[in-house]
């Protein structure tokens, strides 16, 4: 039956995410914006965050990996991508860039979630529910490889006894690498190549636990937004790994392996990671957008200035006009954002639906918090609000995890049934 | 528990009504346009659909469980999928029946509602005025009480009609009294109602409507739908706005499906131009502009179903299914070129009926 | 200097066919319109525009063909495109499915005035300054060939005696063909092959002349707006035209010396056409939308609706901010079109500007009319005004003469300096 | 006669400072927003540029022929294409000397003009107010008449300052005894000017901006601009109007040309990321933006030049500036991607700025 009704468990996780969101996240927000060129970590935030995990009776957010323990309880619906994407939408109506640093596994975590062996997830993700707080992070995109991600140059080669994996090459934009691979016990999940000449095949992610001799940090970029999470370029230079930290059985990860299966699992792997990540995005779009939203129609009130629902457009002001579309927009966003998720934890197929709500979630909240600091005037464009910051956070959700323009290719494909060579 | 799978009998109307739209309505259309005239013999087969009826408690002739929004706008995005000025004839007695079955009093249940099993009988509603920014909360069309009931009096367009036969109205007026709108049940034979001549748009050139002049009509106390009570004129209003969000919805998608079709096959520079990204990017945009509008009218709709107040929903569904259905069908008219304006191709009829749903509010209810 | 101020003859112009749109077009556009399936000429229209031309000093609505009569005389400086888009405006105004049937080359003369030898230009566009009204049309599209010009089908082959072409194939869309190819003694300019083999090399254009034997109107479109003028589907069945009646040097049209040539002259032909045509569909656009603006604000004004000018955002009804975008958008659209004719003018390239005024008329025309009949609420809806049909006018501006799509990717090549096998 | 040919002299204006923009301004932009500070030798190099001297004539110490609007819109463009902040500071002596020469006493212009050739010498507007819905035609700051001159009480924002030194304003306040908006003359001396903290915002780093307190400031009678006429404030407003839409013209190009050089040098999939229609169709729209954005500015520029009624185009231009400025350095961060987001390429930078068109009226003036 279609409902629209929020479960329990996200009630009750709403309540406290957002006494987080209000009481700890936003008085901070300046502060953490302000403080990008010294990188120092919103403990406040993470400290609050990590007590309220363990209150909520799962540690670190770590997508698919929670679904599995739930369907352990035959008792309880299956619910982890919905309760994800809540909590994920709470904490970026809070704030989107604090939020990045909530610890756990976040897209390196989802990628040994979607493509590890049931080891492997034991192995690597176990850390995120007790302990300090620690943080995953995944390095994908290189120099010269943005969308293009079948043009990943970084190699992977095997050592001469066969043992280990070495690493060599150099990534960027690596949302949280300097918390994950540097300042916790945390992991990088690295995408690289065994063998450049097999194209898609020949990609495999590797675990780099933090800290590992030949993996460094090597520059912490200065962004519109989103400023309190690290965005790191890093640098694997004879990065030695054991052998079985390359995700799914490492005895298929080797270029004659591949040769000999001629499949494609790594990079459907890399697949498979998005339709858990994009709605994740899909849904901090829609935090951000609905913290603008709500803060802006608070400020109106005070003006005097209502917003009435019904009135036809000939008697509308062009505020009304413009709020009832940003309304409209971020409720049509999320909507298409929980299906996604709905499917997912439905253990159906959600990738036209994970790229769906990405595309709409991204341009959505970029227009909603662009037209709220043009409401706002003058006081949307200073410093003195946070509506400024929440439209420099915005932007980055049509650009990572794909641009608008790579999922609009994804949606394209899908829905004409064309591959990326017949489209691109 | 959150869901978006409808039930098994809801999946069973949708199909039967997709496959009535198909392979009955869409086959019409363009003559139905061109002629000005719906087809009686899909008018006919559509009773047999039974969307009315099922709304109808039994007791009062229908074969329902009860009324609801949800199961309404299923219905109504398939038959917007099929033909929208057919699609308006056939859901013009609801919009008479949903509000008997909501608010009618016992008596006016008792004596309307079992009409509607009747296959002459045809309703519809007088809602929407002549001017060019029409409010139904203020209505220029006035309702006087008097000793035996009330004289109303004023200037209705819009108003559908199955040709020159009899008919009810459920006609909507300021009540002087209270200063609200109310909902009075008025047949077209009574004195004082003028049927004028039939009204012509951009589009919907198959429906039939009019404009109604009511001068100095009395009607019994009686008529007043909801009796002393009256109606909740805004819940009305919502099922209205749902069920032509769902209206839109069905539009956009069959123009967004007629579009990728032909982008498919149409070839230039040597390959189907779906395979240009101008082209399969707006259709990748077209379809998410039909899932959105969908999930958000099913969310309006479904408030409605829980009794809470779905105003709010309701209106957004609405304006989002104004602006994008005539986004969808413009872009399919593009994606079409020189082929999307001749009228032998789908896809202008539906831009032009696209159009109505931002210019005339309140054009059916589910 | 730069100067907006409209030269006199504009000035005088306008005066005339202000009046003729007003009190011949208008009074007749709801009766065309209807009138669509019969396909009667509206001579009410023609009869008094061919009388005003004659009064205007030039005969015949054919571009550029003018300019080298003005030239001629060096005391008036370059006017004539300006003229010509001045002219398109205001006839739109009036009515754009009456404008089509003003008399003279059209498309047809257009193609003829830029790629013919100044023989052809004489002998072919003569006819259109006096005597009966005659019209000139322009034969492209056909049923599998739209946008993708390069692969038409319709083959011209050289008699056996070398005095004739043989045209055979089917054309489409064919604006005013019934007009020109049967109803007056004018021509249609049929695009064709010599030999399909030389693709965009072997594309030649022929005159044809009304009523020869072979050619034949197969079909009038219906069509969502501009009814008043024919769209004809057109048929070449071994239709005999002499020799010379190929645009340009007769002798280096054959596929020999194409081949020996190897010059592109008979497609660059098209695209010089073109950057005299756009600009014209352009001013078409702008016309309609004028007649939609101008009368939505008096039924505005006359409804009590105040449109203000500097007030801000803040203060501004949803009404005023749409007709305000709607009146800018417009005159960025009518400037871009200036400038289009103002180079055309000056002999100085315009291929950019002729496609950049076109894709901003095209869309700013469909939008302008799309809200007012939303503004017009059931007003706009109804047949009882002209919103409804300038608004089905409108649509057509974004389609012919290139899609918006079309004339994006011809912007995008100019600026970014790719061939069509770069950016298609 | 129409052209879009401007004079030879005009044509010189805009290649010295294009050269001035692209090679002293456009390199500081980056390190300017960074340190909050523009570098002192750019700003000492723009006053060889000699806009403002060209606006006033010979006798009261400039070497100009009167005012253009147009030549002013001309000479924005170039440095807004340079940047944002600096072209603000730059240009804020021209908010003071614009209205003066357009209105002022004989011996308003004897005194203030020949100051505007010293070195020392720094002018701004105080026109803004701290209030959201900012309008310049209801002004809170008020100037009541006295037996000597004024009394003006107010609070100002978005006042540009050349650091903590002597400074004209050119303060807007409502005329009690008229009604009107009028312009006062006051120095920064003045009892009762309070200068605030520096204000911040999204964008503008490194413009020196604060907010301004007037609390019962006296000035003679000759402080208010025009004397006893005062001055028309609605052609001042459309020359703030032109003036920043010339400056947003600019800051548009400035971004379109920048994504345009990055798509074609950038590869993927094999070739320039300019050759895929979804960034070549884009990069199509921003230039046909940007081309319209300055005719819509010259047109209206004109219009003041020719003494027409200029409002409507001026804030047809504006508004459409507002809007488009936005849309194109949106899409410049869109078309970089990723890097479009980082501060080490300059268009996330554009684009917070172009966001201030829309959001604070009357930034600068020509």
């Amino acid at each position: 039956m279609i409902d629209f009704s929020k479960p329990k468990p996200i009630l009750m996780q709403e309540q406290i995410l957002d006494g987080i969101a209000k009481q700890v996240m936003r008085p901070i927000s300046r502060k953490y914006d302000d403080l990008e060129t010294t990188h120092e970590h919103p403990w406040e935030y993470t400290n609050a965050i990590w007590a309220g995990m363990q209150m909520m009776g799962f540690g670190g957010l770590t997508m698919q990996d929670d679904n599995e323990k739930m369907e352990s309880n035959p008792k309880r619906p299956p619910l982890a991508n919905q309760i994800i994407i809540h909590m994920i939408e709470r904490l970026s109506y809070g704030d989107a860039g604090i939020y990045l640093c909530t610890p756990g596994g976040a897209l390196g975590g989802a990628a040994v979630a979607a493509a590890g062996t049931p080891e492997q997830k034991k192995h690597f993700l176990a850390r995120f529910s007790s302990g300090e707080p620690k943080w995953g992070a995944m390095a994908m995109t290189e120099p010269h490889a943005g969308s293009d991600t079948a043009n990943i140059r970084t190699r992977a080669t095997l050592s001469e006894d066969g043992k280990e994996w070495i690493l060599n090459g150099e990534k960027i934009f690596v949302t949280g690498g300097r918390m994950a691979g540097q300042d916790s016990e945390g992991f990088i999940l690295v995408w690289a190549t065994v063998d450049p000449t097999l194209g898609r095949a020949g990609m495999k992610s590797f675990v780099v636990e933090a800290n590992t001799p030949g993996m460094k940090v090597t520059k912490l970029e200065k962004k519109m937004g989103i400023r309190a999470s690290d965005t790191a370029a890093i640098l694997f230079d004879n990065c030695r790994i054991p052998f079985d930290n390359v995700l799914g059985d490492p005895d298929l990860a080797t270029p004659e392996a591949i040769r000999a299966n001629t499949s494609k699992a790594g990079f459907q792997g890399a697949m498979a990671t998005f339709d858990a990540t994009r709605p994740a995005v899909a849904a901090s779009a829609v935090g951000i957008g609905n913290a603008t939203l709500e803060f802006l129609k608070e400020f109106l009130a005070k003006q005097g200035v209502e917003i009435r629902y019904g009135v036809p457009y000939q008697k509308q002001s062009a505020i009304e006009r413009d709020i009832l579309r940003m309304e409209a927009d971020l409720r049509a966003a999320w909507l298409l954002t929980l299906k996604a998720a709905w499917l997912m934890d439905q253990k159906l197929p959600n990738s036209l639906e994970a790229s769906m709500c990405k595309v709409k979630a991204g341009e959505v909240v970029t227009w909603v918090t662009q037209k709220a600091v043009e409401i706002m005037g003058p006081e949307g464009y200073s410093t003195k609000h946070l509506i400024e910051k929440w439209m420099r956070d915005a932007k980055i959700n049509d650009i990572f995890e794909g641009t608008g323009q790579v999922n609009r290719g994804v949606v394209a494909r899908l829905i004409l049934g064309y591959k990326s060579t017949e489209l691109r | 528990m959150i869901s978006f799978q409808p039930t098994e009998e809801q999946q069973m109307i949708m199909d039967t009504v997709r496959s009535f739209a198909l392979e009955q309505m869409r086959e019409q259309g363009h003559e139905a346009e061109e002629s000005r005239t719906l087809s009686t013999s899909l008018l006919a087969s559509a009773k047999e659909l039974g969307l009315i009826p099922a709304n109808i408690p039994e007791q009062y002739g229908g074969f329902g469980e009860g009324h609801s929004a949800l199961t309404g706008t299923l219905f109504a995005e398939e038959l917007g999928y099929g033909d929208l000025s057919a699609a308006l004839h056939i859901l013009s007695p609801a919009s008479v029946a949903t509000p008997l079955v909501a608010f009618g009093t016992e008596e006016q249940k008792q004596t309307y509602l079992p009409k509607f099993a009747e296959d002459s009988f045809f309703a519809s509603a007088a809602l929407v005025e002549p001017t060019w920014n029409f409010d139904p909360a203020e209505l220029k069309t006035t309702a006087q009480k008097t000793e035996n009931g009330y004289v109303i009096s004023g200037q209705k367009s819009h108003v559908i009609t199955d040709g020159e036969g009899e008919q009810l109205f459920l006609l909507y007026a300021r009540d002087e009294e209270t200063g609200t709108t109310q909902a009075f049940l008025v047949e077209r034979t009574a004195e004082g109602v003028t049927v004028g001549e039939r009204e012509r748009g951009m589009g919907l050139g198959a429906l039939r409507y009019h404009t109604v002049t009511f001068d100095e009509v009395e009607v019994p106390a009686a008529a007043k739908l909801g009796g002393d009570g009256g109606v909740d004129v805004t819940k009305l209003l919502n099922y209205a706005r749902v069920g032509t969000a769902a209206l839109a919805t069905g539009l956009a998608k069959a123009s967004y499906e007629y579009a990728q079709e032909y982008a498919k096959n149409r070839e230039a520079f040597g390959k189907p131009v779906a395979q240009f990204q101008s082209i399969a990017f707006m259709l990748a945009e077209m379809r998410i502009a039909v899932e959105s509008m969908r999930l958000l009218t099913w969310e309006a709709a479904w408030k409605l179903d829980q009794n809470e107040d779905a105003t709010q929903a309701a209106v957004l569904a609405k304006q989002y299914a104004d602006e994008y259905v005539l986004q969808v069908a413009d872009r399919a008219v593009q994606i079409l070129g020189g082929h999307g304006y001749i009228r032998e191709y789908p896809v202008e009829r539906w831009l032009r009926e696209a159009r109505v749903f931002g210019a005339v509010e309140g054009l059916a209810m589910v």
